[in-house]
Formats: structure tokens, sequence, C-alpha cells
């Protein structure tokens, strides 16, 4: 890459290195450690974004497995492959592991990776802090599993209503581990959200203002916003039930004044925002794909932006359209509706902006691209359905049946997941050096889309024939089984997709042709680095000139030199025009996080079986981040040595 | 990691952990009877000719699981025992949350009184209650005193709240005190 | 009756006895006029105290004045005895000639002493030997309220539901009858009156969804002369051709059915284990009717007739003269037991024959004994569940925001379950026309649950906690002037009053509190003359009589227990607010302040030697 | 097409003939080992009630909105699951109550903007994706910028699409609050209230009336005379549960601590059933509930006779019977008015025999299921909580005898 001269932008107070120099110095001084303490004292943001996205991934594959045993004990009536306690424990496990471990963290992942790549510095923001939200997601998650292994595997459904999670009708510490594994989920979340917020507010390359941040960085930049705002409300409120669980407060017992109710306003608080959490960045890989298959830049990048602002407001007013059989008053009622009609204006805006790209594109239909159109088709349908759910009428007629089963699906599956495949092709050449086969990803793809509606879209009419979700068994003769019978046969076809993805992934790895730069020939600053990207992301740091860097400069990206190279610093940059301002170290790889998520560890689940847990859990705790936060001297340079 | 030596010590630490889950939360509808459960099999005082028998395992199944203690405190309720003992401080019966014993402590005692009755007020629930009922029961009635594993103790119920709950009860040393007439401390 | 007796007439005694008989005839004129008992009901007191209200118009107050105001400061203890039972004695001692008897709790042992002789030794004993089980079904304590006695014969109540005639001279039986079923629930606790020749007894056992009754035993042998249900069709309740209410709400066919939910009615409780009076005048008895069952209200929908109400009976065939309901559809285990005190007093300038009664309510209720009008009904305690009695209509007016919730707490409903009183009875003093009430200052929280009706457990449907009312205090005796309709004085103790109160012509008030403490009060202005200390709490009824020496005596028994004292009996566990129906919390001090007992105390003047 | 008729299970089948009568009979002794016997219980279709069989029969289609047949044409994934859909006994496609019209209405209606609106996109996208292109050629690069006429009509398109979404959206929002309004409004003229309290896993129903004595409980059955209004009086006694019976109107929770109310009227006689529709622990999925909508005179006849107490039993059989429920471990939790059995834990049984159904719907009512279910709650609905009681074969004979007298 040739480097036009940004030193207007920076200040150079020290001998200038050749390339190689700066390459070789950068690479010792952002490298993580070799071997097994290295690797447990990373703070690598694309390390600890692949930890995540595996991670993720096994969850999803497991829980995927548990759908697929509920669809085989549905397949017919009167089944008794599972017990109603198994049953229950699994409906449970498949929506807690999808919405709290795959779903989110899988989200938080792509932008952990993706979003420093992109905005063009060398590292996110707080990384000892994502280093923790790692393990403390980590720890969560096996936890739960671990104990639903053991039998207590939470049995309430993934939104715990009280009183049937609280400490009278959910005996044992089934719900207990549910509720420490929410907080646990939100710790890390909600350091994430910190770390993209920043990352995105302060590290922008210069010269990337706010009209030109990929549209991806947007999705993640609202969509930390949103969990900033809404993950503490189901933090206080599976504290609120561990507290009535194991210490006997009153917050959800009606008799002695508290309210059941109170459960749902605050689940759900969260729990509706949680939806665009985990859609806001879908749509970013939407918009990161679409242009460059489409190969042209994206159409009404304003509106887009707007949109999503729009969609983070208005997921915050429309919790209660989850809540319209409580008997809550009908003015409320019709407020929520409005609100749930008017996000539809948005996500159109979207909808239309992403069509007129491809519109007026010359599409390439590699597999990414398919899974965009699979993602629209479905989608779409979803939200279309959404709105059905938004009218207090219908929904009082389809809420908590498969009606409601099958709209969730198409909007996360469709508007989750299938973008989330196709960003996986997408980036794979970018996260391992090699490209997916395209041919197995047309399998992939079809089979994928298949699966999925014959698995789902049954379930519209089943749910307005009248079956409830979360039955575990049901009686023959009323229309549904057939339906129910397609539905799992569909979810086979679904896991027989799955099952092509990961043989893809799994050979690709090895064998996948060797991915160039910039395979895709796309515009956004991650694809003007290596694939996979040294630890330092980039030798110098680019400087950004259009909304599509790559495509606007196609000579070569200008840049900008003067960090130094002999310890980790990062260029800060303004929040609006992102010019730069100042020069800011970057933490060290340190075991303390990892230690810190241990101590949490240990908190946390002590305290599902004594209070006194929170008070000498914080001894370790206190220790863990006294060493994670611990003042180094200043090391002995006698001087800086910059690039 | 590797080393096997941690490898099995860390899954001797899951077998346990694993084994004080099952038995914890099993949620068995059935429930199976504890050993014998007529008068025979049932000493009430601590004195033994010979050796006393050792307790029977199968009571870790209803003292130790959390859904068998929970179903105890449920039909604790609907069974008015609550209304004699009300929720452990007693009323026309004795007080079942404190350190004294009439007649025996152990789960087989209180099934045993449960399903005979007591010749000063303690009706007989012989053929009322399924015996799996009554162990669940008797579990509970144990529990109100700490006498069960404090993580599988009941928490507090929905409703006034009268004490801290089973989980939360400090457990209370039983002492035997000599059965009989109404005059010896007035219990049933 | 020992003739010898009536001998001693001293000019006070005259003086008492002229009040009553002049009072009405001047009944026009003197405006302020006092309040007597009810003449035909009260006649002149002959030292004796045969039955536990001390007369028909249970006034509880004796004629004699040796130990007054001004003597009283030397009262000391003549003799003691123990009973041998150690739970709740709340019986009243009788005398009748030589004699005292005393009956105890369960196993209800009846004593005969034989006062000639020095220290009372026993003269009989008699072991009823009831079923122990009958313990298991007595909801507050296994008590008895006292025995009566006529025409030689003591006639006692067992536990396990029996009534039995005892020869007085002897200790002999001469009948038992058989009127309760353990099984159901039933016992019986209460005292019987003997009132023509006829012992009337009622069941206990409200708690455990019994159905109640009053029935009438031939005093001679045993047999059920009749028996009259408090719920279920009129044939049942002997509601008749006499029957005539004030009121048009206790008016219609059948109401003991169609104010309940079907087949209600059969485990709906009303009994009568309180209070009767008679009239012999009007030839009317009169007994209350005790809460419906279960006491969660939402579980009988409906009046709940006849119970929680007052009945006027005719004597000889049960049949019902009024009716008024005092708690039309109980919401808090309002049993309408309490004593009755049949006085004549005026009411706007007319004299009125009239009942009187201090209402678990908290209200006094003044009703005209021979129509069932509501005259007057005056709050004597701290109330915030109603707000008052519409003497129109006679209804009482609830507070809707106190009414008891399934699955919610109603906090701090004032008057509690047992209410502002419960059955330990006043007195009444004809010489200063003041009522002297033992009551209580307690609040609770109530949570209504579905209750299950199993035969032979109690059948509730509640969570109760109590505490101390608005003041701290949790007992007061009050002096209640029924005329002006108003306190005159009162008194405030730390536990609640669960004893009776005894006025005398000595112008003094004695009563027991739940620490042990006996006291005697200036009638008049209730302050402080004598006091002291027995061995266990007082929850009996003290009484006065003049011994075969010509002194007067004052005794009660003194062992803690009732409802009120099931902390200490039971040995409950104060930990669990709920315990003895919430009572518990009320008084979870009590343990630290005395322990069981179960002794009489009796006490004179010191003999001038 | 023909509607799928419910088939009655065979021990149900007029149960005067019991054809499962294997269950009496002096030599038959029921295997405490239920191998023999489960086979027998059939679950699913409730058999209807004597003259509620047309009204679940007949065709939906004269009561459809008009916009149904071409909503119609929609369901081209499954012609078959769309005929199915109009007629259930459980189908919010299949109203039978003006509540339920109205949403159904209301739904066809969304059904048809929604689905044009969807339409649109489709062909947009595949026009977008296959179009001819006139520089499908040129190499993706630097160079390429969007051409300003075609952004501006693009730019065009956004606006008009936007407003176009808003329009959809308000009108459809406001049809929303019109059908609101309009079921709201219809709620005002009940002129019976039921009240029902849903527990684990069944619902206890009270008919009030202002003569308490003439009110009284059932259990998991509503009747209701055809064309009145009924408000039901909605509580919860342990956990969340939701009130929901499709054909005639959409779902209210059951909360505890809370009362909330619905307005139910059916306009046709039939048996609907209904079903909890908020997880509610193991036997959620086994908490239905029968509605029988009957003419106002049949219904009125059935109140009397669901006031009176139960019937005394009237042979040696059935009187032991009755000995055995009231002294063993039935009395416990079972009512039947007139008895000793008073308890209120599980359903009454006052007039069980008279019902469709037991177990909360889950068993169609027949001599030989009850037997079933009695003998092992738990196989049938596990995790419920009636218990295995443990009679003896011939008391269940008896209990059996007894139990199905008590129309």
């Amino acid at each position: 890459m040739s480097a036009r001269d940004a030193s207007r932008f920076i200040r150079r107070d020290g001998p200038s290195l050749g390339e190689a120099e700066t390459h070789a110095r950068l690479e010792r001084t952002w490298a993580t450690p070799p071997g097994l303490w290295g690797w447990l004292s990373s703070v690598d943001h694309k390390q600890v974004g692949r930890r995540y996205i595996v991670t993720a991934f096994v969850f999803f594959l497991l829980a995927g497995l548990l759908a697929l045993a509920m669809r085989m004990q549905l397949a017919g009536p009167n089944q008794t492959l599972l017990t109603p306690d198994r049953y229950n424990q699994i409906f449970t496990m498949h929506g807690t592991t999808m919405m709290f471990l795959f779903a989110v963290p899988v989200m938080e992942a792509f932008a952990i990776y993706l979003v420093p790549l992109m905005v063009g510095t060398r590292a996110i923001a707080f990384p000892r802090l994502n280093a923790f939200s790692y393990w403390v997601y980590l720890a969560g998650g096996v936890m739960l599993w671990v104990a639903f292994i053991l039998n207590v595997g939470p049995d309430v459904g993934w939104f715990s209503y009280v009183p049937l999670s609280g400490p009278q009708f959910s005996p044992g510490k089934r719900a207990d581990f549910w509720a420490q594994m929410v907080t646990f989920t939100e710790v890390a979340a909600l350091a994430v959200a910190v770390e993209i917020i920043v990352t995105v507010l302060k590290q922008r390359a210069p010269g990337m203002s706010l009209n030109r941040i990929p549209l991806f960085v947007w999705g993640q930049l609202v969509t930390s916003f949103m969990v900033v705002f809404a993950m503490p409300a189901v933090m206080v409120s599976s504290s609120m039930l561990i507290m009535d669980r194991l210490i006997g407060t009153h917050f959800f017992n009606p008799a002695e004044g508290g309210d059941a109710l109170l459960w749902q306003h605050l689940f759900w608080f969260f729990g509706h925002p949680e939806v665009y959490i985990i859609f806001l960045p879908a749509t970013g890989f939407v918009s990161s794909i679409l242009p460059t298959f489409a190969r042209r830049p994206i159409f009404g990048y304003t509106a887009l932006v707007l949109a999503l602002v729009a969609t983070g407001f208005l997921g915050f007013g429309l919790w209660v359209h989850h809540m319209f059989a409580t008997g809550l008053p009908h003015l409320g009622n019709s407020f929520y509706t409005a609100a749930s009609m008017a996000i539809a204006i948005p996500s159109g805006i979207q909808i239309f902006c992403w069509l007129a790209t491809l519109w007026d594109g010359r599409p390439r239909f590699a597999t990414p691209l398919l899974f965009v159109i699979g993602f629209i088709v479905i989608f779409v349908l979803g939200g279309l359905s959404g709105i059905m759910l938004a009218s207090v009428p219908i929904d009082s007629q389809v809420h908590d049946t498969y009606f409601v089963v099958a709209h969730f699906h198409y909007v996360l599956i469709g508007g989750a997941v299938f973008p989330l495949f196709g960003a996986i092709y997408y980036w794979f050449p970018k996260f391992t050096g090699r490209m997916l086969s395209e041919r197995a990803g047309a399998w992939n793809f079809g089979l994928f889309f298949v699966g999925f509606n014959i698995a789902f879209f049954p379930m519209h009419i089943l749910g307005l024939i009248g079956m409830p979700r979360r039955v575990y068994s049901y009686p023959a003769g009323l229309g549904w089984d057939d339906l129910n019978l397609l539905s799992t046969a569909g979810a086979v076809i679904l896991a027989a997709g799955v099952l092509v993805f990961l043989g893809n992934v799994w050979h690709s790895l090895k064998h996948g042709l060797v991915a160039d730069d910039n395979p895709w020939g796309a515009a956004t600053l991650e694809w003007a680095t290596a694939s996979p990207p040294p630890s330092f992301n980039f030798v110098h740091i680019p400087v950004v000139t259009g909304s599509n860097p790559l495509w606007e400069e196609a000579d070569g990206l200008p840049v900008v030199s003067g960090l130094r190279v002999d310890q980790r610093e990062l260029l800060l940059t303004s929040v609006v025009d992102a010019a730069p301002e100042v020069r800011e170290p970057s933490p060290e790889p340190s075991i303390w996080p990892l230690l810190s998520a241990l101590a949490v560890t240990i908190l946390f689940i002590g305290s599902i079986f004594t209070p006194w847990a929170v008070v000498w859990g914080s001894i370790p705790l206190a220790v863990g981040l006294i060493g994670w936060f611990w003042p180094k001297s200043a090391p002995d340079t006698p001087e800086p040595v910059i690039e | 990691m590797s080393s096997p030596c941690r490898r099995s010590a860390s899954l001797a630490v899951l077998a346990v952990l694993a084994l004080a889950a099952c038995d914890r939360e099993e949620r068995e509808p059935r429930g199976a009877p504890v050993g014998e459960s007529g008068p025979g099999a049932i000493a009430q005082g601590t004195l033994y000719a010979g050796e006393p028998s050792p307790p029977d395992p199968r009571r870790q199944e209803y003292e130790g699981n959390a859904y068998h203690l929970a179903q105890g405190k449920q039909l604790y309720v609907w069974f008015n025992c609550g209304t004699c003992h009300a929720n452990g401080g007693g009323d026309i019966g004795p007080p079942l949350m404190d350190d004294s014993w009439i007649y025996g402590d152990s789960l087989e005692n209180i099934f045993a009184t449960i399903v005979q009755g007591r010749p000063n007020g303690m009706p007989s629930f012989r053929n009322k209650i399924p015996e799996t009922q009554i162990w669940e029961i008797a579990a509970y009635v144990r529990s109100m005193s700490g006498q069960t594993p404090t993580a599988a103790s009941p928490g507090r119920n929905d409703s006034l709240n009268a004490k801290p709950a089973e989980q939360r009860t400090p457990k209370a040393e039983p002492k035997q005190s000599t059965p009989g007439g109404p005059q010896v401390e007035g219990r049933q | 009756m020992d003739v010898t007796r009536v001998r001693r007439t001293g000019a006070v005694f005259a003086l008492a006895l002229a009040l009553p008989a002049a009072a009405p005839a001047h009944a026009q004129d003197a405006a302020p006029a006092k309040a007597v008992p009810a003449a035909s009901a009260s006649p002149p007191d002959d030292g004796e105290w045969a039955m536990p209200a001390k007369n028909y118009a249970s006034t509880r107050y004796s004629e004699l004045d040796e130990i007054n105001t001004g003597t009283v400061r030397d009262l000391q203890v003549a003799f003691t005895f123990s009973t041998g039972v150690d739970r709740g004695q709340e019986a009243a001692p009788l005398v009748v000639g030589n004699t005292m008897y005393i009956v105890t709790p369960y196993p209800n042992r009846l004593f005969a002493l034989d006062l000639t002789q020095p220290g009372a030794p026993l003269k009989w004993t008699f072991d009823p030997k009831p079923a122990a089980s009958a313990q298991g079904v007595a909801c507050c304590d296994y008590v008895n309220r006292g025995v009566a006695f006529a025409d030689g014969r003591v006639f006692m109540n067992t536990l396990d539901g029996q009534t039995i005639a005892v020869e007085a001279g002897t200790g002999r039986e001469v009948w038992r009858t058989k009127l309760g079923d353990i099984n159901k629930g039933e016992t019986i606790t209460m005292a019987p009156l003997v009132v023509k020749g006829k012992v009337l007894v009622g069941n206990s056992g409200g708690e455990f969804g019994v159905r109640g009754w009053l029935t009438a035993l031939d005093a001679g042998t045993g047999k059920i002369v009749w028996k009259a249900y408090n719920t279920g069709p009129d044939s049942d309740v002997l509601i008749g051709a006499d029957y005539k209410p004030f009121y048009d709400k206790e008016k219609g066919k059948d109401l003991g059915v169609t104010t309940w939910p079907p087949n209600a009615w059969e485990i709906g409780g009303g009994t009568v284990w309180g209070w009767i009076s008679y009239d012999p005048e009007l030839d009317l008895i009169y007994h209350g009717t005790a809460n419906p069952g279960p006491w969660n209200p939402e579980q009988r929908p409906g009046d709940n007739k006849w119970t929680g109400g007052i009945f006027a009976r005719n004597p000889d065939s049960g049949q019902a003269r009024w009716f008024y309901q005092v708690v039309p559809h109980d919401l808090y285990d309002h049993d309408a037991i309490n004593e009755l005190i049949l006085l004549d007093l005026p009411v706007n300038g007319t004299m009125r024959k009239t009942v009187v009664r201090p209402e678990r309510n908290g209200y006094v209720y003044v009703l005209d004994r021979a129509t069932g009008e509501v005259l007057s009904a005056d709050p004597y305690a701290n109330i915030n569940s109603s707000t008052g009695v519409d003497l129109k209509t006679g209804e009482l007016a609830m507070v809707e925001a106190k009414a008891p919730k399934m699955g919610k707490v109603v906090r701090d409903i004032c008057p509690t379950a047992p209410g502002s009183k419960d059955w330990n009875p006043s007195s009444f003093s004809p010489r200063t026309g003041l009522l002297y009430i033992p009551h209580m200052n307690l609040c609770m929280d109530w949570q209504s649950a579905e209750a299950n009706y199993i035969a032979g457990t109690p059948y509730i449907g509640a969570e109760v906690r109590m505490f101390a009312g608005p003041g701290g205090h949790r007992g007061e005796l009050s002096a209640w002037d029924p005329v002006k309709r108003a306190k005159a004085w009162s008194v405030k103790e730390d536990f609640p009053l669960w004893s009776g109160t005894l006025s005398t012509a000595g112008d003094l008030v004695f009563y027991g509190t739940m620490e042990g403490w006996f006291k005697a009060l200036d009638a008049r202005t209730g302050e402080e003359l004598w006091r002291f200390k027995t061995g266990s709490g007082i929850i009996g009824q003290p009484i006065a009589y003049r011994g075969p020496d010509g002194r007067e005596y004052v005794a009660v028994l003194s062992g803690v227990g009732g409802w009120a004292g099931a902390v200490v009996v039971g040995n409950l566990d104060p930990r669990d607010a709920t315990a003895a129906k919430g009572f518990v919390n009320a008084v979870a001090d009590l343990k630290d302040k005395t322990t069981k007992g179960g002794t009489l105390y009796v006490f004179a003047l010191p003999s001038k030697r | 097409m023909t509607a799928r008729l419910p088939i009655p299970s065979p021990c149900s089948a007029g149960r005067g003939r019991d054809p499962c009568g294997a269950w009496e009979g002096e030599g038959s002794v029921i295997p405490r080992n239920l191998a023999l016997t489960l086979p027998r219980l059939r679950r699913g279709p409730l058999p209807l009630p004597p003259g509620a069989g047309e009204g679940v029969a007949r065709s939906a289609s004269s009561r459809q909105w008009p916009w149904h047949r071409a909503a119609l044409v929609l369901c081209l994934f499954a012609l078959t699951a769309c005929e199915r859909v109009q007629h259930g006994i459980q189908s919010a496609l299949d109203p039978v109550g003006q509540q339920a019209g109205r949403i159904a209405g209301l739904w066809w209606l969304f059904l048809a903007v929604l689905a044009a609106v969807y339409a649109v996109v489709l062909v947009l996208l595949l026009v977008a994706a296959i179009r001819p292109r006139r520089r499908r050629r040129l190499p993706p690069g630097p160079a390429f910028r969007p051409e300003e006429p075609i952004e501006r009509r693009l730019t065009r398109g956004l606006t008009a699409w936007a407003v176009g979404t808003a329009a959809i959206v308000l009108t459809l929002t406001g049809f929303s609050y019109a059908v609101d309004r309009d079921i709201l409004a219809l709620g005002h003229r009940a002129e019976l209230t039921i009240e029902v309290t849903a527990k684990q896993w069944w619902w206890q129903v009270r008919y009030d009336d202002p003569v308490p004595n003439r009110s009284f409980e059932t259990a998991n059955e509503i009747r209701l005379p055809v064309g009145v209004p009924v408000r039901v009086v909605l509580k919860a006694q342990d956990v969340i549960h939701s009130f929901w019976v499709p054909n005639l109107h959409g779902k209210t929770d059951l909360i505890p601590g809370r009362v909330n109310e619905t307005v139910i009227v059916a306009d046709r006689e039939g048996r609907y059933r209904g079903q909890c529709a908020e997880f509610c622990g193991f036997q959620h999925a086994n908490m239905a509930l029968d509605v029988v909508a009957m003419p106002r005179d049949q219904f009125e006849a059935w109140r009397e006779s669901q006031l009176a107490p139960a019937v005394a039993p009237s042979d040696e059989r059935s009187r032991e019977g009755q000995r055995v429920f009231l002294t063993s471990a039935c009395v416990m939790c079972h009512t039947v008015r007139g008895t000793t059995a008073a308890s209120r834990v599980g359903p009454d049984l006052t007039h069980v025999a008279a019902r469709p159904s037991i177990a909360a719907g889950t068993l169609p009512y027949s001599k030989g299921n009850l037997a079933g279910w009695i003998a092992d709650p738990q196989r049938i609905k596990p995790g419920s909580q009636m218990p295995v009681v443990g009679l003896s074969a011939d008391q269940l004979q008896s209990v059996l005898a007894y139990l199905d007298g008590l129309k």
C-alpha cells in the first residue's frame, strides 16, 4: 500500500521507521504471547471475537439439537418420547440458549471482531474488559449447560414468568441457574456494549466522520446503546427473582404487596429491545453484504441510519405488546399497538433501500447474497405477521400460540440467522484466510431456506387453529397432526442445511481456497488489511475520505503514521468528525480478566446457594480487580519508537 | 490440564455435584415409599435392644429432593396440617419448627405419626393420604426445623410471610421429649 | 338453697335491692336515670354464686361489700387449690351452700371443695374421662368455662361433647348425654345454663366446619327436649310462627339455606359456645351464634344465616322469637357469642328492656330484648374495619378496603379475629351503672386462602398475624356507661385482657391479667387499689361469695391459656407469626412473663381475731 | 369440503350400554398393571353432547367475511391445511361468537392487506434480482458511482414507499382500534357471570347468582345459553394461566393477585374447546376445558340439575363406592355436595358424570377412561396433582359405579 503523507494530522516525535521494520516491531508489540498462558491472557479483539463466535455457534448447535428433540416429540399427537419435565427443560434451554447464549453474543462477537477493523483502529477499547466479558459469558453458558446436564436445567420458559419461576412453584435450583445465567450474560453484553460504543465514537480512523461510518458499525452502535439501556432491566429483574427465591423478598409476591406483572414489565422492557439487539446487527450484515455483491454503494445511507436510530428508540416503546392478554387498560394497549405498528415504517424503509440497492446494482449471486435474499423473503413475512401481533384483538387470539412461534422464528431466523450465515460466508476469508466452498454454500442455503419454511410456515396455521405453544403433547383430532409432522420434517431438512454448513467450515478451514486481502472487492476498511488480519490490524492507520473507502481510493488508502510501535498505542479521534485528537495507550495482555471472571463466576454460582456468597465472593473479586488495575510504572523507554 | 490425575479429580467433583443435583432436582411425581411403613418398622424411642438399625438411605430421595419437599409443603396446606400446626409455630398441634419431638424426629417416625395418629389429638390419616404423599409431607415437616439440606428446602410461598422460609430456618438439633398424656408439654 | 344464707342483710344490701325496683317507676320523669339489671333475672344476692354469670341477667355483680374501696388494701390469700391441670383456666368457680365447685380444662375434672373446713379440703372429685383425642379438635386450648348448679346437681360439659349431671352432694354421676361428635370437630367448652328444668348446651367447633346448635336437656333425665340448629332450614332452626324479628333482612323462608352456597350450611358453623341469658319475665333465653365457617368469607357468599347473631328463644320449645344478625356474612371470625347482659335502661327518655352486649366487632350493642331492635351501637375500642351501625336497618357498615381477600394480605385490620373482646365476660354494677368491659387493643393482617373441608380437621382458610393496636398496649379495661353511651374511664394493660371481670357492692372491680396479676380497681374511678401476683396468667372469671363464716371471699382460677395464652400452654414457636391463628405474634413475649398453671386462689380480708 | 367429525372413543359411545363393559360385571378384575386398560384410553376428540354436533359440523363459510375467499388463494402452502383451518372446535378461524367473529374478520383483513404487501415485496425482489442490466459486465471498482437520475428516482420511490407503509399501517391500526372498541362495547351487555379460577392444571368454574344458594361450582366445563353474553371473571390461584376459547374470543390471562374479566358469547350451539395458553408447569399441555353452548331452556335445565346435591347411590355397588370414596384419599381433595366430602383441592365431583371430559379435557368422559384415570393418573398426566391412590380392583369398581352415577 502506498502511503500518502498524512503528517499534517499527526506530529511526529520520533524517528521514522521503514515499512518492514514497522511491521516487525508492531508484531512484537501487539502479538499475543505464545502458549497456554498467552492464550488465557489474550486481549486481542480478534482472538476474543473468534472465541465468542465459536462458543456461540456451539451453543447454537446444542440449542438446535434441543429444537430437534422437541420437533420429534411433537411430530405426532400424544407422543411420549419426552416427559413433560424433560420437555419443559428442553424448550426453556432452547429459548434461553438461543436468545442469551447465541443470538446476542454472536452479534456482539462480530462487532468485537469487525468493528475495530471497520473503523480502522488497532484494538478495541477496553480490551481487558473484552477478555473478561468473554470469560464471564463462557462461564455463564457452561454453568447453564452443566446444570442442564445435571438435571438442574431451568424448566420455566425463557421468559421465566413469576410466580411459576418463583420460590413456591419452582423448587430446587433450576430457576436460580437461569437467573444467574442471565446475570452472567448481561454482564458480558454490557461490557461489550461499552467497548463498542467507545470504539466507534473515539477510535475511528481519521476522516471517518459520522456520515461515513459503515452501516454495520452504525447498527452495532445503535445496538450497543440499546444494550446499555435494556439489559439492566433484566439484570434487575433476575436479581429480584433470585432474591425472592433465596432470601424471601416479596418483589413478585402479590399477597405481600409485590406484583407478578412487575416481572413481565421488567422482562419485556428488556425482552423486546432484545429482538432489535439481535436484528439491528443483522441489518448491518445485510448492509455490508449487499453493496459488495450488488456492486454499488448502498442506496439511502442516511435513510438507513435514521431507520436504525428510529428502530432503536421505538424498540423501547412496544414491550407491552407481549402483555396484551394480561388485562392492562385498553388505552395503554392502544399506545403500544401504535408503537408496534409504527416500527414497521423504519423496517419498511430499510427493506426498500436494500431492494433498491439490488435493483440498481449488478448483483453477483454468491452465497452471502443468497442468504440476504433469503433474509428478505423470510424476514418480511415475519415482519408482516408482526404487524398482526401488534393489533390487540388479533394478538388476543394468536398470542402464546404456534402463530407466535412461527412469527418470531421468521423474524429471528429470517432476520438474524440468515444474515448471520451470509456474514459468515462473507467474512470467513477475512477471519481465516480461506474461502468457504460456494457450492456447499448453495446447498447450505437451499436446504436451510426450504427446511426453514417447511418447519415454520405450518406453525402459523397451527396457531390459528388453536395450538398453544409450550405444550409437550397434544391430543389427536384437532387438526394439528399433519401440520406438526410437516413441521418436524422441515426441521430435519433445516438440520441437514446446518450439517452442510458445518462440513463446509470444517473442510474449508484446511482446504478452502486461499483468500487475498479483499476477495469480494468490498469497500470497507476491514478488507484493507491482510486476511486474516495481523495482531495490530493495520500497519498504518488509514485515512478515510468517503463512505466506501476501498472503492473510492482504489489506488490505495491514505494513511497516518506516528503511533508508537514499541508500545500498544491507539489513535483517538473526535466523536463527530473523527479528527485526530490524542494518542492513547492500549493495555497489554493480562491474566487478570480471566481471574476476575473466575471470581465473578464463584460469586454468582455461590449466590445460587447462599446469599453469603455475595459477601465472601466479593473478596476474590476485589483481588482480581486490584490485580487487573494495578498501575504499572512507566517502562524504561528513553525514546519512544514511532512508526 | 491434560494430567489424568486432574481430570479424574475434576470428574469426581462433577460426579459428586451430579449426584447431589440429581437427588435434589429430580421431579418424580410418583415417588417411592421409603422402607417399610408399618408401625413395626419404626422405633419411637431412642433405646434399642442390641444395635439400632441404621436409617433407611432412601430417605434422601425425599429429604434431599426439592420437588418432594415442595409437594410436601403444598400438601401440608391442602390437607389442613397447617390449620393445626400453623406454619410451623403450632396451634392446636405442637410447633414443628422447634427442636422438641414427642413421637420421634426421624422421617419414619413422622410418617408413622401421620398414618397412625396420636392419642392426644393427632388424627390418623391412614388410607386418607397415599403413602408417597405422606413421605413428602413428613420430609417437609423435617424441613421446617431445618433438618433437610438447605439447597433442597422450600423457599417462601406467595402468601402472607409468616416466618422465614424453610431454607432459611436454622437447623434445630432434635430433642426427644417423652410421649405421653396431656400433662407432658401438652403435645399431641 | 341454703336459707341460712339470706339471714344477714345489711343496709347497703337493702339499698341495692331497692334500686332496680325503684328505677322503672321513675323512668318518665327522671331523665338521666341509671341502668339497672332486669329485675326478674337478677334476684337479690344470696351470697352464693350458682351460675358462672351469677344470675340470669349475667351481671356478674356481687352485692357483698365487706371488701370495699376502704378495706381492699388488706386483702390476702385465704386458701389455694391446685387443679392439677395446667391448661387455660377459663372457668368460674361456683359456690353453692358450703361447697365450691370448680371444673378444669380437659380432662374436665370436677372438684368439690368443702368451704366449712379450714383450707377448704377436697370433698369429692368427679372425673368424666373424656376422650383424649378431643384435644385435637379444640380450636383454642381445651378450656371449659364453668359448670351450672341447679336442684342439687352440678351440670357440666366435657370437651368430647358430653353433658353430665353430677350429684352435688356426693360427686356421683346421675346421667350423661353424648351430644357432639369429635370426628366432625364438635366439642363443648361452654358453661351450661339451667332454665326451667332444662340444661341449655351448645357446641363448639366453628373452626372445624361443624353445624352449630343449641340444645335443651331435661335436667332430670338428660333427654334432649329440643335442639335448634343455627344453619339450615327453618324446621331445624326452630323458626316457626312465633318468629317475629325486628328487621326485614331477618325475615324470609329458610334463610339458613338460601343465604349460603349450596350445601355450605351443612358445614357452616354458627356454634353456641358462649353465654346464654334468660329473662323470666319475657320468658326468653338469649344466646349468640358464632362465626360462619370457614373464616375465608369468599367461600361463603351471602349473609350466612343464622351465624354471627343473637337469638331470642322460648326456653320450653326452643322456638325462635327474634334474631338479629350482628355480622352478616362475617368477614373476621367475629363470633357473636359474647355475654348478654339484661338491663333496663332509659333510651331517649323511656325505660327499655334491653340486652347489652359488648360485641367482638368493637361496638356495645343495646338491643330491645323483647323485639330485637338495635337501640344503639357505639364503639368501645379501636375500629377501622367498620364505620358504624345504621340504627334504622341494623346494618353494620363495613370498610371495603379492610375486607379480606384471597391471595392478598390486607393489612392493619382492627379489631382482630378474637375481636375487641372475646368470650371473657363483662360485669355490671348497678351501683355505678357502669359496665366493666375487659377487652383488647389488637390489630391484624389477614390473608384469606382456600379452605378445604376435611372432617375432623380445622376448616379456616385464613392466614392471620396479630399485633398491638395504636398506643402499643394490648389490653384495656373500660368502664362503659350504657346510658350515656360513653366510656367513663379505662385502664390500659400491657397484655390482652382474657379474664372476666367481677364487680361488687364494695365499689370494686376485680380482674386478672395474663402476666398473673389479680387486681382490684375502684369501680368509680378506675384507680388501682390492690394487686396480687398469682402463679400463672389469669384468664378465668373471678367471683365473690359469702363463706360459711359469713365473710366475703373473692375467688379466681389462675392458669394461663385459651387462644390468647396458647403460646405458653402449647409452647408454641413465636417465630411463626401465624401460630395459634396469629395470636402468638401479638403475645410473643408472654412466655417470658408467665408459665402454665392451674391454681384456685381465694382471697379474703384478714379475720379479726 | 367435508368437515372432520371428531371420532368418539369406543369407551365413550353411549354410556348406557358401555362397550367397555369389562369394567362392570362380576368376574372382571381390573389389573393393577394397566397394560390392558390403557390402550382403551383415547385422547383427543371428545364426544359431543346430544344436539351439539350440528354446529360443529356445519361449514363456517356462511359466516365468513367477503375477503375470505380472496385470502384463500394465499393458502398456497397447503390447501388441505387451509380447509381444516375453517373447522375446528379450537380454532380462531372458525368463530362462533361475536368477539371471535370480529377478530377473525380483522385477521382476514390484515391477511389480505399484508399478503398484498408481501407479494409486492417479493415481486420487487424478484425483478431486482433478475432484471437485465445495461452495465452487467462492468467490473466493480472505485470508478463506480451511482447515477444521479437513478438515485433521484429511487429516492422518490423511497418516499412513496415510506408514505405507503405509513398509510397502510395507519389504516390497519385504525381498523384494529375499531374492532377493539367494538369488542369492548360487546362486553357491556353481559347477563350472566361466571367465575373461573385456574389451578394447576384444571379450571374451577363458579356460576354466580345474587341468591347465594343458586350459585354452584363445576370444573373444566362451561355451559352457556346461546346468544347470551357471559361475563367471565378470571382468577388464578397458583401461577399465571390464560383463558382461551378460540372459537369464542381471544385470550385473557389469569394472574395471581389480579382479577381479570372477559365477555364471551356463543352464537350457535355446539361444543368448543378451550385451553390454557400461558405456560403453567408440568401439565400445561393438558389443561383444557369444554365450552358447551346450548339453547336457553336446555341451559336452564342443566343449571337446575347442577344446583341439586349429588345423587344418592342407588344400588349396593354404588353405595359401597360412596363408602370407599368417603373413606379413602378421594375425600381429601374432592367435593361431592351432599356428602362429607367438601375439600377444594381438586375438581368438584358432584355432577362429574354429566361432564363431557375428565382430567381437564384430557380424556373424554367414559367409565373406562375414568377407571384408567383413577387407577393411574400419573401415567396419563405425569406430574398432575392427582396421586396414585392404590385402590384395590374391587374398590375401584365400586368407586367407578358411584362416580358414574353422579350425573
